[in-house]
């Protein structure tokens, strides 16, 4: 169990806020950490590393004491026993990959893991290179296996798939999900991405200007209502053209452009930017594998 | 452990010289450290090994017998001359006079702060009421040495140097000079003392060395450098 | 006990103008070691420190075979332009800028060598050319480095004196700094005045050292 | 017209390979870079500003020639007229944003254009901070817009969205996609979505190991249709649910969660991470303001 | 004309022996420096910068007071350890070590601060001390710094002269140092001694600068 009670003054984009996150985690949960760019991710993710200190606050880590600024008690990072993967990677230039695997490994710990770790993110061609000769995503991946190194208790990642292509990314998702099982990890994700929310986390933490928005399972959370054959979208209205009698509405909706037709009295409500919703009463929906 | 002796710049050629003479007749060697009348004397207040000072002058060895860092009060060894010397083919003959004239752009003469031919170049040159028309030539250099460096260099045209540097074996042959009428300055008298570092053996070799300096064989040594020996003492200089 | 504090300023006038000299010279040859790929890099590396190892005086010793009226170098100087450098400021500044040369060229290729290359990418392709990415890019975020080159600079110029000693000749008013002032006072065992002169050179120095690191703060800070 | 004819060997996680791209990019077309993570995509774009140079290659760009490695041709980075936001950012961390900003602008330009660009993407309170006092989200626009800050010819994007959250992400892709109309750019993305591929690009380039696997429209190449009235969403299966005779197949479409009745023969074929399309035939849509 | 090399030995074990040391000194000091949020840091900076704004001869000066057994700090050290700095190569280390400080505290502190703050974070994340984060991961990405002081401290005190004739007395093969010795060759007007010994100086520091050089480069390069 995660006790976080802390509260920090941010510079927001919208002026001065305070990030005030008053929340439980329970052991072995994964939750991701949701909100608008700017919303206070990181910096909560960075309090509970303790890589920053908050004016005042209270973290407790199963039962243990990790902060009270009351009680000037403040555990080192490196007592924490977390492994933390940075938005800009934080990879030591003058390592090579492996050189960064095997300095993140504790001295007992089999060095065989460097190559299994390796093979697993598909880098092991790689393993002597120094990180500056990486592409992007190749260098995301180092940095979450190096975060792994360590077989973590709590595992924090800052948006660790975010320059992945769609099957990396899935793949990576899936071995993070098994590897959060196989160790009984505890794990905070920072993400965007609702999808991939709802693929690996079992909680969201939505943060809004450094307030926790709304916190629960992710289907609950995302409002969307389950009922079979059924289909709510959201969307914005990309063009109103008139077509006769009626209009043609285009909606993005997700990856979807759809194309609704509508009165003209509807369309004079509907401009471009709009955020409609789209309902269907009689939705019959085939399903194909692509 | 060998004597070190310490010397003043300008005393160093014929130090040398005689450091070997003595080598050959006792068989004993004895190591010369170059340097500055002032930091010698420093450094002997602060406990330097040194043995024996030959001085530029007698102020510094008299203040350091006086503060009592010497075994005995300072004696005169030798006293120095001083030249106007010249790269080039240039008439001298007239002395210092020469140095106010057109062709001549700097005139080197050593610190009188720090060295004390410094001091007396001045007084010859002030003797000679020329003061004011060369004060604007004149580069000071640190030592007697460095006065010889600009000379050689080619930075400065003239130099009112020591007699003992321009009779050195390394200086045979470069350039003339003539000699400084010895009324126009105060006699440059240079002392000698031995130093309390000089115990027992070291004592007795600094001791030997120190008679000599006054035996014939030491002073024919500083008189074939350009000194001018001050007279010996009725009772031969033996202590 | 007189102090003249003539030598004073002629030696805050000699440091600033070497140093300002220094960063002229040594901030381009730095950039172009920096950026050099050549094979002979670490030969023009090696040379740079070259002046440190010899000592002053000697150094200066050479100066004054170079820069004497009947030298090469001299005689050239002296004969197209009229410039004499042995036994003038002019001569006092050049020999310090070579001197201290290598103060600044390390530290600052050093830091140069340290700003990640997307920054000076992101200025190309933002239509900024070499020279206006090196002055608006490069030198702020070489800040530290650039602090390093100029202090050490500028306290060897204020301290250096074996060079100036001996290529100036130590003309009151003209040639003689500070440093050759508490020299001579030490030499002539003058201690108490050699101690005003140092406490003199210590304050001063410390004062100005003390306002560009405070500054520096401040300018970091904002 | 841009035309691109290059070669470049790079080390690749699978050993060496080349980088070979040659195709041709008309004037105002917005062309995704789609790939795995590794395929040489950055690679392609450095090359096209000009900061890498590949062994042999032409690149000419409205018949000017930009390269030419045989002729020994190479126009300055500088003068290409480009835009480029890069994967880390590179913003310049001794200057504010606005100075960042201002930084970039032509001196003739005017100097509201920073103030435009500011309240666009919604940073003015930020206008006065340094980057690094910035979220990673936060730093990502403000590259966006510097790069746009001299209205160039082409504008090269290395994953602008990575870090920004799906309603962020939505209203930048509009604002470029209406400033690639605008100004008459041409536009290169690197992206790893294909939705977001979808709604801006009108042409994709999918990068394979550093060749060309395919390319051409979006919907041709990713195989959607558009139909009016009609829906076809593609997603991926999240959980595949028997219930009864039936089973229920949740599917993660963009921002929302669609379930699927199908029958259990239908599911068997069917595994959580398949990407699916989902069609409808009888789709009555009815769209509502929200 | 003898050369003896006796003084260039002395010379290069000086110069090793003060560089390491001001490696174990002067890089804890420029990690405070650089870590330091005092308020008073300014005054620690200019205060490492103020041994080079005296003339050397004229520091040796102070050090040869302090040094010495009738000497506060000397006497104490001469008393409590039957050490006896003045006139001895301790001496020289120790003023050489003083004298040079500044060169190895400055470049090295600059670098520091220029290391990105989340490299530092990272190793802490990994478990890593500050110790183990600091020679395994900080020291190694300031290079180009490290070599800087070390290539500046290295050579400064092969040429440095000042501090060692005063505190050292010029005694042959105890600390009569090569600069020393070419000194002494240009006090004598022995020019062709001087050539040869400072074109030994200049030709050994050129080889271990080169080499230097070349090793950091291929270093980086692998
Ligand atoms: N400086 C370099 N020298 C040699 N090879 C490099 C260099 N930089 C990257 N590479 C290699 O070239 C390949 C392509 O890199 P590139 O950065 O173009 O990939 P990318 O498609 O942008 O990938 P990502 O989506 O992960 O950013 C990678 O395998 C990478 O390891
Ligand atoms: N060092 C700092 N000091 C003060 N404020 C900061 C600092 N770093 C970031 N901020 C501000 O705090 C707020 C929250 O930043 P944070 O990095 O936690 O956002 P985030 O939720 O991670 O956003 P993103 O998704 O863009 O990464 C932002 O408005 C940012 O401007
Ligand atoms: O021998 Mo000196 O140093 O010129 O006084
Ligand atoms: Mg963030
Ligand atoms: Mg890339």
């Amino acid at each position: 169990m995660i006790k976080i009670n802390i509260q920090k003054r941010l510079v927001m984009a919208g002026g001065e806020a305070l990030l005030k996150v008053d929340t439980e985690i329970s052991r072995e949960s994964f939750v991701a950490l949701y909100g608008r760019s700017g919303a206070g991710k990181t910096t909560l993710l960075r309090i509970l590393a303790g890589l920053l200190e908050p004016e005042k606050g209270i973290i407790e880590v199963d039962g243990r004491c990790w902060l009270n600024t009351d009680r000037k008690i403040r555990l080192p990072v490196q007592q924490r026993q977390i492994g933390f993967v940075f938005q800009d990677f934080a990879l030591f230039p003058h390592m090579t990959v492996r050189e960064n695997l095997r300095y993140a490994l504790k001295p007992e710990k089999d060095p065989g893991l460097v190559s299994r770790m390796l093979a697993m993110v598909d880098l092991e061609q790689l393993a002597d290179r120094k990180p500056a000769m990486l592409s992007g995503g190749q260098r995301q991946r180092v940095a979450l296996i190096r975060a792994l190194m360590r077989k973590p208790g709590i595992l924090l990642l800052d948006e660790p798939f975010s320059s992945l292509d769609a099957e990396m990314r899935q793949e990576l998702q899936d071995q993070i999900s098994a590897l959060h099982r196989q160790f009984n990890l505890t794990t905070l994700l920072v993400s965007h991405d609702m999808a991939e929310i709802y693929r690996i986390a079992d909680r969201v933490i939505w943060l809004d200007e450094g307030k926790v928005l709304r916190s629960g399972p992710p289907d609950a959370l995302f409002g969307n209502v389950r009922l079979s054959s059924k289909i709510r979208l959201t969307g914005k209205v990309l063009r109103v053209a008139k077509s006769g009698v009626v209009s043609i509405v285009e909606v993005a909706a997700g990856n979807t452009v759809i194309k609704v037709v509508v009165t003209a009295g509807e369309a004079e409500e509907l401009h471009p930017g709009d955020t409609v919703g789209i309902f269907s009463k009689a939705f019959n929906p085939v399903i194909r594998k692509i | 452990q060998e004597l070190r002796i310490a010397v003043a710049a300008n005393a160093q050629f014929a130090a040398r010289a005689l450091v070997k003479a003595f080598r050959e007749k006792t068989d004993a060697a004895a190591t010369l450290i170059v340097s500055s009348s002032g930091k010698i004397t420093a450094q002997v207040r602060q406990g330097a090994p040194f043995d024996l000072f030959l001085s530029a002058d007698m102020q510094y060895p008299r203040m350091l017998s006086e503060e009592g860092y010497t075994l005995d009060t300072p004696r005169v060894y030798a006293c120095g001359a001083l030249v106007l010397w010249s790269l080039k083919e240039r008439d001298i003959s007239g002395g210092i006079g020469a140095a106010a004239g057109q062709d001549i752009a700097r005139l080197a003469v050593a610190n009188p702060k720090t060295a004390p031919y410094g001091v007396a170049a001045l007084q010859a040159i002030r003797a000679l009421r020329l003061y004011d028309r060369v004060k604007d030539k004149i580069v000071y250099g640190e030592s007697i040495s460095q006065v010889n460096q600009y000379l050689l260099s080619g930075a400065a045209d003239l130099a009112l140097t020591a007699k003992s540097v321009v009779m050195a074996p390394v200086m045979k042959g470069r350039g003339k000079w003539v000699e400084v009428d010895s009324r126009l300055y105060q006699p440059i008298d240079q002392g000698v003392v031995i130093l309390r570092h000089a115990q027992g053996a070291g004592l007795e070799k600094a001791q030997a060395f120190y008679r000599f300096i006054f035996s014939p064989q030491g002073r024919a040594v500083f008189a074939a450098y350009g000194y001018v020996l001050p007279p010996l003492p009725p009772k031969g200089g033996e202590r | 006990m007189a102090i003249a504090y003539q030598p004073l300023w002629l030696t805050l006038r000699l440091a600033v103008v070497a140093t300002g000299l220094l960063l002229l010279v040594g901030v381009p040859l730095a950039a172009w070691l920096a950026a050099s790929t050549s094979r002979f890099k670490a030969v023009f590396e090696a040379v740079v420190s070259l002046p440190l190892v010899l000592p002053p005086s000697v150094l200066g010793f050479y100066l004054l075979l170079a820069f004497s009226p009947t030298g090469r170098f001299g005689g050239l100087l002296s004969s197209l332009f009229d410039i004499r450098l042995v036994f003038s400021f002019g001569g006092l500044v050049l020999g310090s800028v070579i001197y201290s040369l290598p103060f600044m060229v390390h530290p600052v290729q050093a830091g140069l060598q340290s700003v990640p290359a997307s920054l000076k990418e992101a200025s190309y392709t933002l239509g900024k050319s070499r020279l206006r990415t090196f002055f608006s890019v490069l030198l702020p975020n070489i800040k530290p480095a650039l602090l390093t080159g100029t202090v050490l600079s500028f306290a060897h110029t204020i301290g250096e004196f074996g060079v100036v000693l001996m290529i100036g000749g130590n003309i009151p008013g003209k040639t003689r700094v500070a440093s050759i002032a508490v020299y001579d006072e030490v030499e002539a065992s003058n201690y108490p005045a050699a101690h005003v002169y140092a406490l003199l050179l210590l304050l001063v120095s410390f004062g100005i050292l003390l306002l560009v690191y405070t500054l520096n703060r401040r300018l970091f800070k904002s």
